[in-house]
């Protein structure tokens, strides 16, 4: 296959910088009206106290709690493994790095709303934070509600540092194309970048620095989001097996979470040529993996259960295998197993970009209903049967839920119109390919600007 | 130092609930309506578990009065992120509704679900509002209520007891359940105190604790009730 | 655009029919609150409820900034002349402070044991005495006190007992004419002061 | 959008002037100037009496100051009052012994209740529409004043009726005092729980008619026969305190107790072992055990004297009642009753009581004098560990009340038929006094179209109920905390009690104390009727200071108002006649009484249409039906369903599966008499045969809090009576049940599982 030339690759990636067209505003107006919905609907919960929603005495935690450990989930799609393919230098990442560590930021923010708009008193989230006041009152370090608040800040300095470094160049190719106020901005943006040697090197660098640091950052993140639960005596959340497993959900849903994204940009954005089926199939085969090893933590997590036949643990048990959440645990079963092993073990499946997002829709189904079942059955089925009760949720919380999806389409829009999704220079420079190595990057730089 | 603490016994408990209606009247705990309590919003600091054993006509039935256990080591504590569960020297735990957030952490990690919330700011028609008890805060939206062993009893008596220059004797202080029981039932008292009536019951081989294995080591002892037929 | 739509309207489809089948089902809560009490009751009967909810934003906004107005009292009253005739604070005003835990604003009947005999003729005086005979309280306005949402069980007589001068805590009280807030109540205060003088620090100490 | 969620414009200043703490909105408040002195922030302690029902337990009321919302002339403002915070039980009173129900405790409420009636009123609108003018006091006594007028100068004084609830002591006096000196009948006293039954059979058994005082605390073994001692029956905080004592209150000794009943109560989960027994048989296993105990020799036959003497075939050892006849009737198996006689042989002293269900069938009488025969039995009368009846303070004698002892009054059934057909014996002025009979009683007495009839009627109550919406004329009596309260109990205590308190706090309203009200009017008639009282405060002056003091030189008078009562050892002459002047029903002489022998109960309504039997019981919340109206009691989960603000129907699960009925289905229930639909709550403990419905709901006319609230079993009742007494039978209807829908939320559960180990407990799926 032919690989578009360099000037090719400018004129794709930046043409949906410089025009925009009507889908674009109908894109915007849509969706964010969806968000702008749901930030009202937010607000009349915050006015009217949190009984507007289904919680009840003895679920305290419903559909916020579950969206905010999948959005912190998905977000594992980008950075981590954009920085996995860094450091193992596979060359196929080239296109895909940027788009997906555009999620970890994005999925990032969402899910850090989620546990401010679950307090009871929203206002007083700050008190999260530690800050000298008269009252000399720290938040209490061992709460693992603290840790979440430092672990997601971190990432999501980490990956907006990830995500940002290697844009500089390609800032400065937009500036170069552009005139008048957008070229200001984008001159700010790429803090006078002329693409010198040393400038290149730095960047290098940075880059590989920031790759080795953000792995340790990204796999505790999801751990400490488990310790929210196996910190609690409740049954089945006391599990020394929650945090690989709640790293390895994140991975998976977050792989299922790039491949939709690369999916729908290569169709939008007509990034059929960068975007290739053999990025999917690798992405599948990856997914593949995940799938397996999260059939075997579901499948530990469960026969230990069964074996330690601890009577509170063995009703949450049944309840989900069998009784009133059976129906939604199957499904997760069938999404999360049997629908991406399949899809993917099959080459012929594999290798078509729709199989891929079937079963990453399935996945991303899947892994929502998981956290779902991981906190509303044990918490309505915890020691004393006197207390336990049945969570429903409010058509409210549907809505505030459901339009956080409506929220990362809108800013993956927004995003794509502001800076090329595909890392134009990464393009660019294919050691792999003879007659392109040999050149230093900033040669190619300069000969960009050259008209 | 004290160590408070309560005995229940559950061959004296008849299961009349009047526990629990004491407790709305002395704690300012407000009716919900039917409404919300229908939709799982309604506070009962102490409630009274039954639990049905066999089937006709051998049929039994269990009563078990349960409030907070004001554990020694309290799973609400560690998990709140505002210090707003916490211990006190005293061994309650204390819940401070200024600093509570609403995170409902704790009220998930209670292994006895004794943890109440308040889903709306609480409400009484008027004139109900002139039965309401000075001493004890009107708690409002968002923060997490549930029973104290009526603090606010156990500061007044302190506090008489230091300004009379006497000694807290033994049963000076009673909680509005322990108050109110007509088959005295609840015994309240110091466990640090051997001779306190609470002690002895504690010690008593009937006496065990609710969901002891968790080890949350509670202040509650509930006496077994006896079957002799 | 034309390529995308088949797909995305199955999405659409797919969404409303979940949505249809939780709703059926009765996974979802779709209950509606009662309609709030209409209609005239009894002569006499009360509508009116208590809550604990700030009555406007406004007042929400002031509680979250702990911004308090400044008291207006309804009459001047010079502190500095009555504590300069050695009228002492807690024998006849404010008596209830050394036995309970609120001081307590004296009611007109407790000027009037005095000032119907005393300063008649001065206007403030008249002023109170013809409130008096139209059987209406001095409506004081509390310059200290917690706010509600502090949820403070503030008790003064244990802290008279331990001599804590009311100035302490109230400010050169006896110099003011009309009371001022002069000392700030925070918690740094408060538990400043506890910790010189080894008193409890534990939050139930006040918060309850 | 939720009611809850709106901001409320009274908001702060409620808030910090129930919590004395700072407020800007102080600035807006008109205060007006209090009527006493008011010490801030500090607690004082008063008497009171419970006034909820007829036990009369002691109470100590915590008074503090409140701002309480005022308008006077058209200026609203808040003015500051003492008042009632908290009611706990009298330590020392020796009814409750510092204990007080949750029935007492919630009675708080009563006071401040919203919907409470505040002043007179007068009907605007038609019969029961529950529309009514404000009227001055002075207009609304003149009025009935002139109503009385028109009946005398008619010659007609018969013709005013009054219809209240069984209550002794110094109200009733006055009470059954007016109405005679008027020359009117005798009170009709109603409750659908009342127990004059079981007095009758205690007159005739030992010339006692009065209710039984047991002494549990030193009993060994206690046998009841479907009475809710423990939650609604006779004095349930007395005996509470004695079950206490028995079970745990004596080193090395555990008291036993057995309940015979055919729906596991509240009292029955408490027993060691619950014998459910066929409707209506209990006397019969009550003679099945005589008879073994008999034969065991553990009392000869005249041991029982008297009371066994009114049993056909005791002196010859009831040979009638061997353990297979019994088994054939009640459906208890030989062996256990063999069992139950050894162990009562065995663990002596031991006790039998019988009431509630048990009473509550057309041969009621039968059972409670063979349990009355058991008892005398087993030598347990007056004895430690038995029963024994509360020396009686006379009031009557105390307050040198002239006149013959007071004739038994008229039943409802008569007064409503005698309304009914007109005439000139029928009433035309009604007043009524705290019953409310159209809730509680069976339509076919057709009580309410009885008092649509009634010319005029005039209401005392504090609330709209049922009853006292068809009222002309609402006089509001005070509360019980407003005004001096007191009471006579007739039984929970050893030695004789007469409870007295103080008001403790100023009304809240423009309200006046019925017995004053009364008195007033008896002077202000044409023909003053010349009560020698003022008011109820110099009456129980007069009837106190009859009472011998505690200290040598005292005065009993004011030291039963400060501790809230008189209790101790009474002189002879103040003890009421053994027959009981206290109470409505009179002593036949045991001579003119055939023995009684077992009599198949009789059952409204065709088993073949009506399988089912109907068990209305009282809830422990409601009571009746009289405490529904308050928001505490209202959300209180029921001791056994953990039900709040709803009424269900109890059903056996065997019969649910049997009739396709699941938990919380809705089903009809219906009768000869109505039909109902509620919420179907399964629970073993209760035989297949039957279903019950807790009384209380279903109010069309009670409070905010109460009205259209749940079901009524009362609707479904048929009119049977007991065949002597005439009390009403109101466990002998017969019912059918069949599903009727999916639930519907109506029915509101606070519990979620039903068995400890309950992981399948149906409750599981509560909404």
């Amino acid at each position: 296959m032919t690989r578009p030339s360099d000037r090719q690759i400018n004129s794709d990636l930046i043409r949906p910088l410089l025009h925009t067209s009507w889908r674009f505003y109908l894109l915007v107006l849509f969706f964010g009206g969806i968000v702008l919905t749901a930030i009202g609907t937010w607000f009349y919960q915050a006015y009217s106290g949190y009984g507007v929603t289904g919680i009840k005495w003895p679920v305290f935690w419903g559909f916020y709690i579950t969206s905010f450990v999948f959005w912190i989930g998905i977000s594992h799609a980008g950075t981590l493994i954009s920085a996995i393919l860094r450091l193992v230098q596979a060359e196929w990442r080239r296109p895909v790095t940027r788009c997906a560590e555009v999620i970890t930021v994005f999925a990032l923010m969402i899910g850090a709303l989620f546990p401010i708009a679950h307090l009871g008193r929203p206002w007083l989230f700050f008190w999260l934070a530690p800050y000298p006041s008269e009252r000399l009152i720290w938040p209490n370090f061992r709460s693992p509600l603290v840790w979440d608040f430092f672990a997601i800040n971190t990432y999501l300095t980490g990956s907006v540092l990830f995500l940002l470094l290697p844009m500089i160049p390609d800032f400065a190719v937009i500036r170069d194309k552009s005139t008048g106020l957008r070229r200001r901005i984008y001159g700010a943006l790429s803090m006078g970048w002329r693409g010198t040697p040393k400038q290149w090197h730095r960047l290098e660098t940075a880059m590989s620095i920031m790759a080795v640091v953000i792995l340790p950052v990204a796999v505790s993140v999801h751990t400490i989001v488990s310790f929210d639960f196996s910190m609690a005596p409740v049954p089945m959340w006391q599990s020394t097996i929650f945090g690989p497993y709640f790293v390895a959900g994140a991975i998976f849903s977050g792989i299922a979470g790039l491949i939709i994204a690369m999916a729908f940009l290569r169709k939008f954005l007509h990034l059929e040529a960068y975007l290739l089926p053999v990025h999917f199939e690798n992405l599948g085969k990856l997914m593949l993996v995940m799938a397996v090893l999260w059939g075997y933590f579901v499948f530990n997590e469960r026969l230990v259960t069964y074996y330690g036949n601890e009577p509170a643990e063995m009703a949450v048990f049944w309840r989900t295998q069998r009784e009133s959440f059976a129906p939604l645990y199957w499904t997760m079963v069938v999404c999360n197993f049997v629908l991406p092993v399949i899809l993917m073990g099959i080459k012929y499946t594999r290798k078509t970009i729709t199989g891929c997002v079937i079963a990453s829709l399935g996945v991303v189904v899947g892994m929502w209903l998981e956290r779902f079942l991981i906190i509303v059955p044990s918490l309505g089925h915890k020691y004393l049967p006197y207390a336990y009760g049945i969570y429903r949720p409010r058509v409210l919380e549907v809505v505030i839920a459901g339009a956080t999806f409506a929220a990362i389409v809108l800013l993956y829009v927004l995003f794509a119109k502001v800076v090329p999704i595909i890392s134009m220079w990464e393009l660019k420079t294919p050691e792999h390919e003879p007659g392109h190595g040999d050149q230093a990057p900033e040669v190619q730089a300069l000969r960009e600007v050259q008209p | 130092m004290p160590r408070w603490g309560m005995a229940a016994d559950l061959d004296r408990c008849t299961g009349c609930g009047a526990c629990v209606t004491a407790c709305h009247a002395e704690n300012n705990i407000s009716t919900v309506g039917p409404y919300q309590a229908m939709r799982g919003r309604a506070k009962h600091w102490i409630r009274v578990e039954r639990y049905w054993e066999g089937e006709f006509p051998d049929v039994r039935l269990k009563f078990r009065p349960v409030m907070c256990q004001q554990c020694g080591n309290a799973p609400c504590e560690p998990v709140c992120p505002t210090y707003a569960s916490q211990h006190t020297e005293d061994g309650l735990n204390a819940q401070v509704y200024n600093r509570c957030i609403g995170t409902r952490y704790c009220a998930n990690a209670c292994p006895y679900t004794v943890r109440f919330f308040d889903f709306f700011n609480p409400e009484w028609d008027k004139p109900l509002h002139l039965q309401l008890n000075p001493d004890v805060s009107l708690r409002e939206v968002g923060v997490m209520e549930k029973c104290t062993f009526c603090v606010q009893r156990i500061k007044a008596a302190t506090i008489q007891a230091k300004a009379d220059e006497t000694e807290l004797k033994d049963g000076d202080i009673k909680p509005a359940c322990v108050q109110s029981c007509p088959a005295q039932a609840l015994v309240f008292g110091d466990l640090n105190d051997p001779e306190s009536a609470v002690s002895r019951l504690s010690e008593s081989p009937r006496g065990s604790k609710l969901l002891e294995d968790l080890g949350t080591h509670p202040a509650v002892t509930y006496l077994s009730r006896q079957t002799q037929v | 655009m034309t390529t995308v739509r088949p797909s995305s309207l199955l999405a659409l489809v797919a969404c409303a029919c979940a949505w249809l089948a939780a709703v059926g089902c009765g996974y979802i809560d779709t209950t509606v609150p009662p309609p709030p009490l209409t209609g005239p009751g009894l002569p006499g009967e009360s509508r009116a409820v208590l809550t604990t909810a700030r009555p406007n934003l406004r007042a929400a906004l002031d509680d979250f900034l702990v911004r308090r107005p400044e008291p207006v009292q309804p009459i001047e009253f010079p502190h500095n002349i009555h504590v300069g005739k050695q009228i002492a604070c807690t024998e006849y005003c404010h008596e209830s402070v050394t036995t309970g835990p609120v001081a307590g604003l004296p009611s007109v009947r407790t000027c009037m044991i005095c000032h119907n005999a005393i300063a008649t003729d001065r206007p403030r005086i008249q002023q109170i005495t013809q409130w008096r005979k139209e059987g209406k309280d001095i409506a004081w306005q509390r310059v200290y006190g917690f706010p509600a949402p502090s949820h403070v069980r503030f008790n003064h007589a244990p802290h008279v007992r331990a001599e804590v001068s009311c100035e302490t805590c109230h400010g050169p009280i006896g110099q003011q004419t009309v009371a001022q807030r002069t000392v700030d109540h925070t918690m740094g205060f408060c538990v400043n002061c506890h910790k010189e003088k080894q008193a409890p620090l534990d939050c139930l100490t006040c918060h309850f | 959008m939720d009611r809850r969620s709106f901001i409320k414009l009274t908001a702060v200043s409620g808030t910090t002037a129930a919590l004395a703490s700072c407020g800007n909105p102080e600035n807006q408040l008109v205060r007006f100037v209090p009527d006493e002195d008011i010490v801030p922030g500090q607690a004082t302690w008063k008497p009171g009496v419970c006034p909820l029902c007829a036990s009369g337990c002691g109470l100590t009321v915590r008074v503090m100051d409140a701002d309480k919302d005022v308008v006077r002339d058209g200026q609203a403002g808040v003015v500051t009052i003492y008042a009632a915070k908290k009611l706990e039980g009298s330590t020392d009173h020796p009814v409750n012994h510092g204990g007080l129900c949750t029935r007492g405790q919630a009675s708080i409420q009563v006071t401040y209740h919203p919907d409470r009636i505040t002043q007179p009123l007068k009907r605007s609108g038609a019969r029961g529409e529950a529309k009514y003018d404000p009227i001055s006091w002075d207009d609304a006594v003149t009025e009935l004043v002139g109503r009385l007028d028109a009946l005398v100068s008619a010659g007609n004084q018969r013709a005013l009726a009054l219809l209240g609830q069984a209550r002794t002591g110094h109200r009733a006096l006055v009470v059954q005092q007016f109405l005679q000196r008027f020359g009117a009948p005798a009170p009709v006293r109603w409750e659908i729980f009342g127990d004059d039954l079981l007095r009758r059979a205690n007159a005739l058994s030992f010339g006692r008619a009065q209710l039984p005082t047991f002494d549990l605390a030193n009993a060994r073994f206690a046998l009841s026969f479907g009475a809710d001692f423990l939650g609604t029956w006779n004095s349930p905080v007395s005996q509470s305190h004695g079950y206490g004592a028995m079970r745990q209150g004596r080193a090395g000794i555990r008291g036993a107790f057995v309940q015979v009943e055919a729906r596991m109560s509240q009292t029955g989960a408490n027993a060691d072992r619950w014998v459910p027994v066929r409707p209506g048989t209990d006397g019969v296993l009550a003679l099945g055990l005589a008879h073994l105990l008999m034969a065991a020799k553990v009392g000869a036959p005249d041991a029982a004297g008297r009371a066994g003497a009114l049993i056909e075939g005791w002196s010859a050892g009831l040979p009638a009642y061997t353990p297979d006849a019994v088994e054939k009737l009640t459906g208890v198996a030989a062996a256990k009753v063999e069992r139950l006689a050894r162990e009562m042989a065995e663990q002596r002293p031991g006790l039998a009581m019988i009431g509630g269900p048990a009473l509550a069938h057309t041969n009621g009488l039968f059972s409670a004098l063979a349990v009355n025969a058991l008892n005398a039995l087993l030598g347990s009368v007056d004895q430690p560990g038995g029963l024994s009846f509360t020396p009686q303070f006379n009031v009557a004698a105390a307050a040198k009340a002239a006149g013959p002892a007071p004739d038994a009054g008229a039943s409802l059934e008569e007064l409503a038929a005698g309304i009914l057909a007109g005439g000139a014996g029928a009433p035309q002025v009604l007043m009524i006094d705290g019953a409310n009979p159209v809730f509680a009683a069976p339509k076919a007495w057709r009580v309410r179209d009885a008092l649509e009839n009634v010319p005029y009627i005039v209401s005392f109550g504090s609330f709209l109920d049922e009853t006292s919406a068809l009222a002309d004329l609402i006089l509001p009596d005070h509360s019980f905390l407003e005004s001096w309260a007191e009471n006579v109990p007739e039984s929970g205590s050893a030695v004789a009690v007469a409870t007295v308190a103080p008001p403790a706090m100023a009304p809240l309203h423009q309200t006046r104390a019925t017995v004053d009200v009364l008195l007033d009017v008896g002077r202000r008639l044409q023909t003053p009727l010349n009560l020698p009282w003022e008011s109820m405060e110099a009456l129980l002056g007069i009837t106190f200071a009859t009472l011998p003091p505690s200290t040598e030189g005292g005065d009993a008078w004011s030291e039963a108002q400060e501790k809230g009562g008189w209790w101790g050892a009474l002189p002879a002459a103040l003890v009421a006649a053994p027959s009981g002047a206290a109470s409505a029903s009179t002593v036949a002489p045991a001579s003119g009484f055939a023995p009684a022998a077992f009599v198949e109960p009789q059952f409204d309504g065709d088993p073949a249409q009506y399988p089912m039997h109907l068990l209305p019981y009282a809830s422990t919340t409601f009571y009746d039906g009289s405490a529904a109206h308050l928001p505490w009691l209202q959300e209180m989960p029921d001791p056994l369903t953990s039900a709040m603000w709803s009424s269900w129907v109890e059903v056996n699960p065997t019969t649910a599966t049997k009739l396709g009925i699941r938990d919380g289905d809705l089903v009809d229930v219906t009768s000869a008499h109505g039909t109902l639909q509620s919420t179907a709550v399964l629970t073993p403990g209760i035989a297949p045969d039957i279903v019950a419905m807790p009384m209380g709901q279903g109010h069309t006319q009670f409070t905010r809090y109460a009205t259209g609230r749940g079901e009524n079993p009362a609707s479904l009742l048929a009119p049977l009576t007991e065949a002597t007494t005439g009390a009403l039978a109101w466990a002998a209807t017969r019912v059918k049940i069949a599903r009727a829908g999916d639930p519907d939320g109506r029915l509101v559960l606070f519990a979620g599982g039903k068995n400890e180990e309950g992981r399948h407990g149906p409750g599981e799926e509560h909404r």
